[in-house]
This record gives C-alpha cells, structure tokens and sequence, in this order.
C-alpha cells in the first residue's frame, strides 16, 4: 500500500481540536455480511470547517456518514456532537441533534410539491403558507431560487439539488454532510452551491463534504480524511496536494498516466441530420434539429447543463427512440428506423448514463446482463436460444478485461460497486468492437482510478478506428478525451469547435446561451 | 433481536423446504382449528391430503386432481410470464369465459354436423376468444395508457354478464325447453373434449397444461423473448433499450396469458363442464393468480402448486363428504396454506442473523 | 321521466358500501400497500357488525365492531407483507378467501336472525351513508392537510426516501392498512346492518372487487373516489330504474354497463393525462412494493 | 343389524343461504328426523356447476350413497353422466327434465302460490302498481309473473306489474337497489323471486309491502312480510327415501304444488284484513284440490295473440316453456 497507517489519536486527542470540534468520531467500526464497511475510524470537524471524505468508490464514506445521520447503527466505537454522545437511534433524533445530509442518491418525493418535500425533511415545520414563505426567503438569500408550489417531477437536477439543500438550511444544522452533491451539477450550479456553503461556514456550521472530483475539492475545502478500505489511512489539506497525490493517497499507489497518443481522424462513420424529437415525458427536453457527425478515429465532446437533452439524445442514437427517415445514418447505411439491436448489429453501440435500471438490470447477473446488448452481435443468442455458456464467457472477458472486482459472472449487477459496475458497462460496449459508441457520464460517480480506466478505454477504441461520442457534464473530462467539442442547449446543439485551444471561458460561452444557466446565476 | 439479511442469490435448499414446512405448519394450525371445531384433527388432514391421492376412492380422485389442476396451471402459466414483466392481467377469469364461449359458439354453429376439424376449431376459437378479450386491456393500455389490472378486472364482470346472455340468449338449447345453457357438447362426438386415456382424467386441456408448463419452461429460462420478458419486469428502461418495445410486450404477455386462459376455457366447455351456463367462469381464473405466485412465476413451481390446490380442493370435498367438515372450514384451511406458503417464502430471500444491539 | 330527486338519495344509499371500502384502500394506496383483500375484510366486518348489531340492539355499536374486527383481520396481511415481506397480490387474494371462509365459519350461529334497523337520518338516509359522505373530505383532509398524513403519502411515494428521512415506514403502513381494514368492515356492515338485516354467507357478493377498481379509477384521489362510487352505483340504480319505468331496455347490456362505463372513464381519464403530457397524480411510486431496510 | 341406506344431497349454494339451499338442507333435516337409524344422510355444499358437480356426485356414488339428490338445475348433465355410471344409486334431480332409469326430476310448481299472494298484492296495493323482482328470464321465473299478475289483475282490475330483473338468485346489495327502484315508479306491492331478505328491508324502510320468499323470512313480518310462498321439499323427500327404503322406488318426474305441501303460504299477517285474508286462502285451498288451475283460459299473450280458451288450461308442457308474458303485462322479457 505504500502508506504507513495514520495515527489518528494525534488528531482527535492533544490538539485543541478535540475540545472546540463540532463532531468527533473515536473508533467507528461497521460490518456487513462479508464486507468491514468501516473499521476503526476517527475524525473530526471543526465549526466552520469544510471537511472533505476522500477514498476509492466503496471506502466506506457513506456508510460513516450514514451513522451519523442516524440511519445505520455502528457497531463500535463513539460518536460526540457539540461536546454530548451522538447515538441517534433514527434521523429524527439526529436532526434533532443539529445534524442535515443531503443524500448520495436523491431522497425526493416525485409526486409531492418542493414545499412537501422540505415539510418532510424537517421536525416541525411551520404552518404551510409560512414554511412557503420561508422557502421562498431563504432560497433567495442564499441564491437558490425555488417555487415552494412546484412539483419534484418537474424540477431540473440542479433545482432538484436546491431542494434538497433549502430542507437542510431551514433547520440551522450545525453539522451539514454532503454525500457527493456536485455529481449532478453543472459547474455554475457546483460553483453557487460553494459559495452557499462558504456562506454557511462562515456561521460556524461544520460541513462533511464527500466527492470525487478532486479539483473542487482541492478548490474549496479545509481539510481531506482519506478511507480506504473502510480505514482512516491519511489526512490532509487538499490545498497543499495535487489532485495526482490525492488520487495516490485514495488508492494506495500510483496512478497510470492517461495516454492519448496514437489517433488519426478518418472517414464520417455517423451522421445524424436534423434530427428533432418530442420530449418523452413532462420532464424531459425535446431535441430541436441537431446535428452532428463522427469520424473514425475521433472523439466528439457533447458538454452541457444535465436536463438539457443529454438522455434523449442517446435515446436517439440507441434506437430507443425512431427519427425520420434518413436522419441517422451509419458509414452511409439509414438506421434512423432500425431499434436498438439492428443498430448494435450495424456497430452503432451506445452506454447509458444510468447503470443500475437502465445500462444494466440491478437484479440480474453479470452474465445476464451481457445479454442486454450483446446477443446479437457477440452470438450469444441463435435463433432465439440463449448460449448461457457464451454469455457467461463473455462476461468473464469483460470482467478480466476491465478489472472489474466481482466475484463472479454471476453476481448480481446490483452488488457490484458504482465505479465498477461502470467499468463493466463500458467493458460491455468496448469489447463488441463498436463502429461507432456513444456513451453518457461514463464516470459519474465513480472514482478517480475506475474513471481513468474508464477514460483510457475509450481513447483506445477511437484509436483502433471506431468513431466516439461522449456526452458528459464534466468538462475536464471532456476537455481530457475529446478532439471536438460541442454544447448541448435546451435540446439544441452548437456546432462543434476543436477541443485544442478552447478556453474554459469560451466554453462557457457555448453553455452560456440556456436561459436556465442565467436563472442559475441569480 | 433478529435481524433479516437480503441473500445476494435465492436458495434452492429453502426453496424446497419452505412448501414443505408451509404444508407441515398448515397442518398443524388446521388441525387446531379442526379440534376446536370438534372434529378429529388427524382424520381431518388425512382425508384433505392422504385420501384424494391414497385413499378408498383415490383410483377416481386422482385423476380428477388433474382435472381441476389442468386449468389453473395453463392459465397460471400463462399469468406467470406477464407478471414477470411487471404487466399485471387479473382478468384472466373473462378471458377463460369469452374462450368458452367462441369455442362453444363454433361448435354449436356446425351442429350437428360431424367433421374431423371441429374440436380443434373450436380449441383455435377458443384461444382466439381469450387472446382478443385479453387485446382489449393491452391496446387501451398501449394507446391510452389505462391501467391493464383495472380494465381486465371490469372484463371480468363483462364476460360474465355475456355468459348470462349466451346461456339465455344466443346460445341457448332451443330443445332445453326455454331453460338457460347451451347444448352440451360431452353428447356432440366431434365437438367434445373426451377423457383421452381411461381412468385418467387426462383430455386435451391436462395436454395443453403440461406442454404450456414445458414450453413457458423453455421461453423464460433458455429464450431471448423470456429474458426480455423478466428484464422488463425487473427494469423497464434497461429492457426498452435491449431493444424492447413496451406496447409489443404488453401486447404479446396479456395476448399469450389471454389465449392460454381461452384454451382452457374451451377444454373445460368441452370437456368437464360441457356446456356454457350463466355460471360457466367458476373462479379458476382467480385461483390461478394465487397459483401463479404460490409457484413463485416458475414454471415448474406452477405446476406444483396447482396440484397442491387441487388436492386441497378435492381433499376439502371428501372431508365435505366423509366427515361432514363445512365447505367454510375447507376454505378457512386453505387461507391458512395461502399464509404459511406466503409467509415462510421469506426464507428462500432472506438469511435471519443475530442483529447487533443497539 | 327518472326522478332526480329520488334517483340520487338511492344511488347514494347504494354506493356507501364501496364508497367505505375503497376510501379505505386509498388511504392504503396511498401509503404504497396494494391490499387485493378488501372482499375478506368487508365480509368479516358484515358478519362481526351484524352479530354485534343482534348482541346489543345497537346498529351504531355494529359498525364500531365491524371496524374493529376489518381491522383485525387486515393484520394478518400487515404481518405478511410488512413484517415477512410477502407478495402483496398473493396475500391480499389469500386475504380474500380466508376471510370469505371465516365469516361464513363463524356465521353459521347468525342465520335466520333479524338485525335491529338503523334509524333513518336527514333526506331519508341513515347517519351512516352521511358518515361516508363526511369521510370524503375528512379523508382529503387528512391526506393533503395534516403532516402524518403528508408523511403517509411520501412513504408511498418512495419509501426509501421516507426511510432515509427517518420516517417509519412500516408503522404507517400498518396504520394504513389497519385504516383500510376497519374501513371495509364498515362497508361489510352496511350490507348486513342497513341493507340486508340478515347474515347470509358471501353476502358482500364482490362487492370488495369493485371497490378496488373505483380507486384505480379515482386516480388516488378522494373526491374521485366518491365520484367512482357514484358513477358505478348510479349506472346500477339508473338501470334498474329505467327497467321499473318499464323503459324497454336491453336488461343483459345494460348490466354491463357499471363496468363499461368504468373502463370508458378510466381511458378518458388516462387519455388526457397521456396527451396532456401533465405530469399527472397516477398512482403511488412504491405502490405494491415491498420496503425493507437494512441498519 | 341391516345396512342403512346412505342418502346424499349436493347443494349449489352454502346451507347458510337462507333461501334455496337452506330450504333443501331442512329437507334432509326432516327424513333424518323422520327416519332416525334406517339412513344416513351427508351433504357437499357450495358445488358449483360443470366438473366439479359430476365429481362431487360420483364421490358421493363411490362413499356408498344410494339416494343421491342434485339440487340445482345446473347439475342436470352432470346427474345424468354420473347416473349412467352409477345404474344401482338412484338420483333425484330438482327443477330438470332428463330423466333416466335411475334419475327421477322433481320440482315445484311455484306458480300456485304466486297465484295466492298475487291476489293479496293486487287487494293490498293502493298505488295500484306491484311490483316484481326477477332473477333470470327463465320459464319458472315468468310462469310467477304470469301468475301473480293474472291473479292481481282479477282482484284488481287497474293494478300494474313494473318488472326489474337483476340477473342474479342472491346480490343483497341490487336485489335491495331494484325494490327501491320499484318503490320510486310507485310500486307499493311487491313480489321477489330472488333468495335474500334485502327487499324487504327495503321495504320496511319505505313503508311498502313484500312476501317472503323461498323460506319464510318471517322476521319481517308482521309487516313489510305480509306473507311468504315456502319451497317445502320435506314431504317429496321423505316420499322418495320411503320409497328408496321399502324398494318402490321409480323413476319418475314429479311437478307437485301447494296439494301435495310442497309449496306453503306462509302465515298472513294481520296486517293484511280478514276479508282479504280469506279470499287468498280460499283460492289457495281451490288451488290445493285441484279445483282450480292458475292458469285458466280465457287468456292471451302480451303481444295480443290468444293463449288459452274460455275454461282451457295451460299444460303442464306449455308451463315448463313458457317464455311470454300474459296480455297486460308492458314489460318485456329479456331475449
Ligand atoms: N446495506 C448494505 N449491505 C451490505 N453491504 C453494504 C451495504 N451498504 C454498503 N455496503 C458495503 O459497504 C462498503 C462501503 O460502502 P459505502 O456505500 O459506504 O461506500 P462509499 O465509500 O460511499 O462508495 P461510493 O463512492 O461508491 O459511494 C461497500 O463494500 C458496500 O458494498
Ligand atoms: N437493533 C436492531 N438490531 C437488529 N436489527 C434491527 C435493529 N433495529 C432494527 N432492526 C431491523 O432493521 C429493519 C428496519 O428497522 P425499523 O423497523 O426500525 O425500520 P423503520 O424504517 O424505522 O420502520 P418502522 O419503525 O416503521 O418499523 C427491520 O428489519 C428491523 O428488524
Ligand atoms: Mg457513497
Ligand atoms: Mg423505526
């Protein structure tokens, strides 16, 4: 591992810090069947304090925050807030107790108003025409507009992560935990949520940050606790270590160089020709006339503010969803009215940004799951008939190939963690040897060793000939895997600009013309 | 304090011993309940699950277990494969009706002639019959959105209206002296669905029962369709971009289950019931839900468990018979089974540990 | 040539038994149980008002009985699916020929007998038709209004949600399911109390079923449910009026028509929230979906 | 110590029906009562129509059952299939008309008393306007009509019969639905030939008047029941186990009416008056002599064409088909 194993007794004891901190942790420790989630930790944050949680996709961050906030029972160890024992026996009792977490996964309710939605996240709230008022006041002060009267199902991400907060500002938290709030957000809105923040730590409210972008981190917090493995293996001040070092830290060693040699653009493989589509459901975003094109050897960049067509475009290239006639073109062929397989069959490949639900069945094996798209074009089903011995060769390969930490072919999707899930996924796609893939957040969530493998997967497909198209709201990703980059805009799509050169500034300005991008800035 | 631990895969070991502990604590409950209600609790439970298979009369009772199971295992598998994919046909009771009917209806309309091609005619009306009752929830569902349970539910109520009609309407024996019902086909050679091996109970629907177990067999567990079918089931999204289009699987799973409710409604027209009367839906396409998920959606499971509610069904009217036990004792029993059989299912998807004190 | 004015008092009077049990089953609904035992519960609280209605002399103190034994009997399905996770579909259908059983069981000593009437209240109606009238709004209320009742709505609408925000998922399900089965039995009552005077075994004659369907069709709302209730009651009275008219009516067409007539509103219904592309009520995110959390 | 003979019932409703199946299970009450050791009777009840009641016969063949009787007309294949099976167990099939060697059909001819509590309707109502609740449009059901009608209408020469079929032997909730319809058109007479007490409860709630049906619902009385028309299968059934027992026993059918006891007018209350009283048993003690037949001529259908001549008859082959309403009656049957 490379680390010598971190005193933690230096920090919580002998420092005046174990006096003034808002919380401690002495010891923790947390089993599941198999698994010793948390092992021994110790911590602590002090008020005003931004605290980050660092550590490789199952370390065990949300386990510990999760036992802070009342939901899961530690199995040993000690807990102090504001100088008393922290034992809540449910979340109630915890946020009783001065502590507000903001979950991983959102834990909104869809068919309920944003006033509801807080209602429940609160003990007592006021009255229902004053807990508005408040939600309207409070909102505004801290920059974060909502209407209490809207309903979740209609609500971007972004605003959707503004509920969330607002629930957790109305109850003045002095401890305020964040599980991974930024994954979903543009950098405006990650920016706006920072300064929310600043502003609440310059109250004296301590807050547990946990994420995986680095940068931010490194950005805007105090101090870093590193797990691994469930342990505290180091601590330090973001600020005084790259985001390299930091990443080495989480892992335990070095990380691979990304290597983007190698590739030469050729022919247009795809072409999508104004292509406009209704939006599928109250929530989503209509496409209005994209086009775009992809050459062999070339990967194309698709940037913008989630909710803006991101998933409907992808449904448009899986064949999900059917477009005139002529509109989506492959290496010349029309598949603008073939589905999902006969595109797949064609090596028009596509990975979806969600895993669980939509790139892959939770429930099912891993074995099961290559079946999803790789039937066909890896033979695994003739004339109908499953090959359960190919399927499962298959997904052996993937996992082999990719490093995907799994027991087995036949685990169930659903225990596998996010980052290799994610890992598998790309794995899925890659090793079909696509035409042409398209892939949305291919590192969402997941960690900074799983995304560089993921990263480096795709720049290896591109140089083996195949065509990519990666649509991600990360723009560092994006300005690290693409030759070209264009914005997606309210379901429109600018025209695409050679990544080389291109400015974070004029970037901005590609992003810039969405009305909800100004609305964000308020 | 105890503590319920989800199994990362289901286990076959429980899967066996739970129906069998189910039955065993059945009994015992039952057998309560029987004492309490002052009849001997052990001759009670022999009567309901020795004597129908063992007992006095068992050469006649057995082959009748397959009788009254033949129909709740072709609907329940048919049921089964939808629920699997999450579409939820509880109107498999209409479509059973509706099949009888267009089977009967064929058969009625060629007599008296007789022709080699009449009894599978009708099998193919009556498959027909179900499969178009059952394409009314799936098209008001893929056009309009309508919840299928509601509306195949409502159906139910409808086919049983029409049944009402036929019998004495169009369909009436215009030499059943203005009596409602139909002819009856047992007395119509070409048209009737005869015991085909003597002794055994066995006519063409025990047949179809048997291959529908044998082939939804195959579909869920070695074809893509199958797959698709369980992936929709499990994960909508992920199913639709395998390349499944919802309103063709709603289509095909309420088409399928439809056709195979109607198959057994023209066997049991033709055959153990032989006519259509105002009160021809006797409730199998009900019991077979409660098949379909006592069977856990597997086929095999299925075939098990409409034996076993056979015999509960048939063991119930020999204790009717023998010790003059109420129909409603019978029935109390067999809600136990349902609740023992339901209730120790958890075993099979949990592990129970010690928790941690708090 | 149809009287309103005495049309609608009988529809009212004949749409109160599922109009209390499918207010019940909203109130389960919503909190995300499909319970399918509602036939059970509404026979086993007939029978246990009815033989309380007879052992005192009291109707009113028959349907408090009614609701306690539907409560009751509704336990035995909270066991199942809240606390051994058991399919909902299959124990509510369990639920239903248990229940069937055990009142037709315990009904044998109450054949024959005559139950005391219940007095006649405004409009010619009894108190009890106005209480389930009352309990429309007052469910609404509850629902909309009051906090354990936003709480019920979001552990049906994502339990994992609700559990992450420290709400007790399981115990408002139990509560709702309680509700539910006691609300059924009030329904049963009024068949074997007000209507019948008389126990006789599989009385509520599916009623229960229907009440199941008017809450699909209420789109989970509680003033549909009571204009489910009265658009299914009203099509079986106006039917039946028209045949007491004399009005020549095709009798075996115009029995289908409760039910035809529910399905033609629930497409409308389903129609416009699909072309409307509102994002519509519908039914309850976890409806029918087991909750079981780890700690 | 000789065997006893075993004698069997399946009945298609619960015993607990309070109406069709209740009456039939005080049938075997009654040969028990009157037989003591020389039988033994068991029963299957809640069988319902098609497979499950040729099993539950041929069960009750094969435990040892002699005397077997099937007391539905939905069983009627069925009996007929077992019987061949069985040529040594003698059946009695209620209400049917296939008979065999060893199956005899009985039934009641409920028009008779239709006839006497028709004639208490017709002098009893003051809307003029009776009314009758039917279950299912089949000749039995129309023959009460018919009966009740022809024999209001002779006491009562402005009375009316509103019609309401439910389409169902027991629903409670719309069998109480269609007396309140019948008693919104006015009708403050009414006659039921469906099995639960709901009617009347209706009744008794809007001051109207009803009949007992099937069994004597004499909880209603003295009023809303004003009288009742009773199935008494006791006197048939012990008949025919005597004569399964001393070994008469005949295929036969059998249509016997209030003559034989086996369809009772119930007690009439005193809140029908004494006149009133009189007259309806007087006609039933016409009826039970035989001097009087309820369907006598002259009479003609509803559509205008003649029926039965001056002094004529119907034959008992033109009541068991009857599928017309009598001249007078607006209703329509059901086609
Ligand atoms: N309910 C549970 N049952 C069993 N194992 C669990 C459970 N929850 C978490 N684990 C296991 O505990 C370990 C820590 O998980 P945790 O969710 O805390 O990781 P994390 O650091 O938050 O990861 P990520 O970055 O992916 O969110 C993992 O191995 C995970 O599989
Ligand atoms: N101390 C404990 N030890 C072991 N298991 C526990 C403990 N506390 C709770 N559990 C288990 O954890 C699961 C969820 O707990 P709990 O019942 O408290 O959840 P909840 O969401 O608060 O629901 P509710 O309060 O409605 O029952 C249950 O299976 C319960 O048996
Ligand atoms: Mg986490
Ligand atoms: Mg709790």
């Amino acid at each position: 591992m490379g680390f010598p194993r971190y005193q933690n007794n230096d920090l919580t004891k002998g420092t005046n810090l174990a006096e003034t901190a808002v919380f401690r942790a002495e010891g923790i420790g947390k089993s599941y069947p198999g698994v010793r989630a948390n092992d021994d930790v110790s911590f602590a944050v002090a008020p005003g304090e931004i605290h980050a949680l660092l550590g490789e996709n199952g370390a065990g961050k949300s386990t510990l925050v999760k036992m802070i906030y009342g939901l899961v029972r530690p199995d040993d160890g000690q807990m102090v807030l504001m100088g008393q024992p922290h034992h809540p026996a449910d979340p109630r009792a915890a946020r009783a107790a001065g502590v507000a977490m903001v979950f991983q996964h959102f834990s909104l309710f869809d068919a309920l108003t944003v006033a509801e939605n807080i209602a429940l996240g609160m003990e007592n709230p006021p009255p229902r025409r004053a807990l508005s008022e408040r939600i309207t006041q409070v909102s505004h002060e801290f920059g974060l507009p909502l209407n209490p009267a809207r309903r979740i199902a209609t609500l971007s991400a972004g605003e959707r992560q503004r509920v969330e907060i607002i629930r957790c500002l109305l109850q003045n938290p002095r401890l305020l935990i964040m599980d991974e709030p930024t994954s979903v957000l543009t950098p405006q809105e990650a920016e706006l949520l920072f300064a929310t923040l600043r502003k609440l730590a310059g109250q004296g409210t301590a807050i547990l940050y946990i994420s995986h972008k680095l940068e931010e981190i490194r950005a805007h917090c105090d101090r870093a606790t590193i797990l691994r493995g469930g342990k505290v293996v180091d601590s330090a001040d973001p600020r005084a270590h790259s985001a390299r070092e930091l990443a080495a830290m989480m892992v335990g060693g070095q990380m691979r160089e990304i290597d983007r040699s190698g590739r030469v653009a050729g022919d247009v493989l795809l072409q999508m020709e104004n292509v406009s589509a209704p939006a599928p459901s109250a929530e989503g975003t209509a496409l209005k006339g994209v086009s775009l094109a992809v050459r062999s050897g070339e990967i194309l960049g698709i940037g913008g503010v989630a909710g803006n067509g991101q998933e409907e475009l992808l449904s448009v290239l899986s064949g999900e969803v059917l477009t005139r006639p002529g509109s989506v073109t492959l290496e010349g062929r029309d598949l603008s009215q073939a589905g999902p397989e006969a595109r797949r069959l064609a090596g028009l490949l596509a990975a979806p940004e969600d895993r669980l639900g939509h790139a892959a069945v939770p429930d099912f094996s891993l074995t099961d799951n290559t079946l999803l798209t790789a039937g066909g074009r890896k033979a695994l089903v003739r004339k109908g008939l499953i090959d359960h011995g190919a399927a499962r060769s298959f997904a052996e390969a993937v996992i082999k190939g990719f490093d995907v930490r799994t027991p087995g072919p036949g685990t169930a999707a659903r225990a596998l963690s996010g980052g290799n899930l994610q890992k598998f996924v790309i794995g899925r796609e890659v090793m079909q040897v696509p035409r042409v893939l398209v892939v949305n957040q291919p590192t969402w969530g997941v960690d900074a060793g799983a995304a560089a493998a993921v990263r480096q997967s795709l720049l290896d497909l591109a140089r083996a000939g195949a065509g990519v198209i990666v649509i991600s709201q990360d723009l560092d990703e994006l300005m690290e895997l693409s030759d070209r980059f264009c914005a997606l805009n309210e379901g429109r799509l600018s025209d695409p600009r050679p990544t080389e050169g291109l400015t974070l500034d004029e970037i901005g300005l590609m992003l810039g013309g969405a009305h909800g991008m100004a609305e964000a800035q308020i | 304090m105890m503590m319920l631990t989800p199994r990362t895969e289901t286990s076959t070991g429980w899967q066996i011993a739970t129906p069998i502990m189910a039955v065993l604590a059945t009994m015992i409950a039952g057998g309560l309940l029987f004492a309490i209600m002052g009849y001997d609790p052990v001759a009670a439970i022999r009567t309901i699950f020795w004597d129908p298979l063992f007992g006095p009369a068992a050469s006649y009772s057995r082959p009748q277990l397959l009788v009254k199971a033949g129909p709740l295992i072709l609907i329940a598998s048919g049921l089964a494969i939808g629920f699997r994919a999450g579409i939820w046909n509880i109107g498999a009771e209409g479509q059973y009706i509706i099949g009888g009917i267009c089977g009967a209806a064929m058969a009625l309309a060629a007599y008296p002639g007789e022709h080699w091609w009449l009894l599978p005619a009708m099998i193919a009306a009556g498959a027909f019959g179900g499969w178009a009752w059952a394409m009314i929830p799936a098209m008001l569902r893929n056009w309009f959105g309508a919840s299928e349970i509601l509306v195949s539910l409502m159906l139910v109520y409808v086919a049983q209206k029409v049944a009402a009609w036929m019998a004495f309407g169009p369909l009436k024996n215009p030499e059943g002296f203005g009596f409602p019902g139909s002819r009856n086909l047992q007395q119509y050679p070409s048209a009737s669905n005869p015991e085909l091996i003597a002794g055994t109970g066995a006519h063409w629907g025990v047949f179809a029962a048997a291959l529908a177990v044998l082939a939804t067999w195959v579909l869920m567990s070695r074809h893509i369709r199958g797959f698709h079918i369980r992936a929709a089931g499990l994960a909508p999204r992920a199913a639709r971009f395998a390349g499944v289009r919802p309103e063709t699987l709603v289509a095909f799973c309420l088409g399928l289950s439809g056709a195979l409710a109607g198959l057994a409604g023209i066997f049991e027209a033709a055959g153990p019931a032989g006519q259509i009367t105002d009160s021809f839906g006797s409730g199998y396409g009900f019991t077979a839900i409660i098949v379909a998920f006592l069977g856990r959606l597997n086929p095999v499971g299925i075939l098990l468990a409409g034996l076993l509610l056979a015999l509960t069904y048939i063991g119930g009217e020999l204790a009717q018979l023998t010790m003059q036990l109420p129909a409603a004792t019978v029935q109390v029993f067999q809600g136990m089974l349902l609740f023992f059989l339901l209730g120790f299912d958890l075993l099979t998807r949990f592990r129970i540990t010690r928790g941690v004190p708090a | 040539m149809i009287d309103l004015t005495t049309l609608i008092p009988m529809l009212m009077a004949a749409s109160t038994p599922i109009l209390f049990a499918a207010l019940g089953e909203l109130v389960v609904e919503r909190a995300g149980v499909l319970n399918l035992g509602v036939e059970g519960m509404m026979i086993v609280g007939a029978l246990a008002g009815f033989a309380t209605a007879v052992a005192t002399g009291n109707p009113y103190l028959g349907f408090v009985a009614a609701a306690v034994a539907g409560a009751a009997v509704s336990m035995v399905f909270a066991l199942l699916t809240q606390v051994l996770l058991a399919n909902q579909v299959a124990s509510g259908l369990a639920l239903t020929m248990f229940g069937l059983g055990l009142a037709a069981l315990f009904g044998k000593a109450y054949e024959g007998i005559k139950a005391p009437a219940v007095g006649p209240g405004p409009l010619g109606l009894n108190w009890i038709v106005w209480l389930g009238l009352a309990s429309v709004p007052a469910i609404w209320w509850f629902l909309n209004r009051t906090r354990p009742g936003l709480i019920l709505r979001g552990v049906g609408e994502n339990h994992d949600a609700a559990h992450g925000l420290g709400h007790p998922v399981r115990r408002f399900r139990t509560g709702a399911i309680a509700f539910g089965g006691a609300m059924a039995g009030i329904g049963g009552a009024f068949i074997s109390i007000a209507i019948v005077l008389q126990w006789t075994e599989g009385m509520t004659a599916g009623a229960g079923w229907i009440a199941l369907a008017i809450v699909v069709f209420s789109n989970w709302t509680a003033p549909g449910v009571l204009a489910g209730a009265w658009l299914f009651g009203g099509v079986t009275v106006l039917q039946l009026r028209l045949q007491a008219a004399g009005v020549a009516v095709p009798v075996q067409l115009l029995s289908m028509a409760p039910y035809l007539a529910t399905i033609l509103v629930l497409v409308l219904i389903s129609a416009r929230q699909k072309f409307s592309r509102r994002a519509g009520l519908g039914a309850p995110g976890s409806l029918g979906q087991n909750f079981h959390a780890l700690r | 110590q000789d065997e006893k003979l075993k004698v069997g019932f399946i009945y298609v409703g619960p015993v607990g029906d309070g109406g069709w199946t209740y009456q039939h299970d005080l049938g075997r009450q009654a040969i028990e009562a009157e037989y003591g050791d020389k039988i033994e009777t068991t029963f299957i009840e809640s069988v319902p129509e098609g497979a499950d009641a040729e099993r539950a016969l041929t069960q009750l063949a094969l435990a040892g059952n002699k005397l077997i009787f099937a007391t539905s007309f939905g069983f009627m294949d069925a009996v007929i299939n077992v019987a061949a099976k069985f040529p040594d167990v003698k059946f009695e099939h209620a209400t049917g008309y296939k008979r065999a060697d060893n199956v005899a059909t009985y039934d009641a001819r409920f028009y008779e008393g239709r006839a006497v509590i028709g004639t208490i309707a017709g002098r009893m109502t003051e809307s003029n306007k009776i009314g009758y609740i039917g279950s299912f449009p089949i000749p039995e059901v129309i023959q009460g009509i018919n009966s009740a009608y022809i024999h209001a209408k002779k006491v009562n020469p402005d009375v009316e019969m509103k019609v309401v079929w439910v389409y169902s032997w027991f629903d409670p909730a719309k069998e109480a639905d269609a007396a309140a319809a019948l008693i919104a058109e006015g009708v403050d007479v009414f006659m039921q030939h469906t099995d639960s007490t709901a009617p009347l409860a209706k009744a008794q709630e809007a001051g109207a008047l009803g009949f007992g049906q099937a069994s004597d619902m004499a909880n209603f009385a003295p009023s809303p029941r004003i009288s009742s028309i009773i199935d008494n299968w006791a006197p048939y059934y012990i008949k025919r186990v005597g004569a399964a027992l001393d070994g008469t026993w005949a295929s036969e059918g059998t249509w016997a009416g209030i003559g034989d006891g086996e369809v009772v007018i119930g007690e009439i209350t005193e809140t029908v008056p004494a006149e009133v009283k009189a007259e309806a048993e007087a006609l039933r003690d016409q009826i039970a002599s035989g001097a009087y037949h309820p369907f006598t001529g002259p009479l003609k259908k509803a559509d205008g064409s003649d029926w039965l001549a001056e002094g004529a008859v119907a034959s008992d082959e033109e009541l068991s088909g009857m599928n017309f309403f009598v001249e007078g009656i607006t209703a329509q049957i059901p086609q």
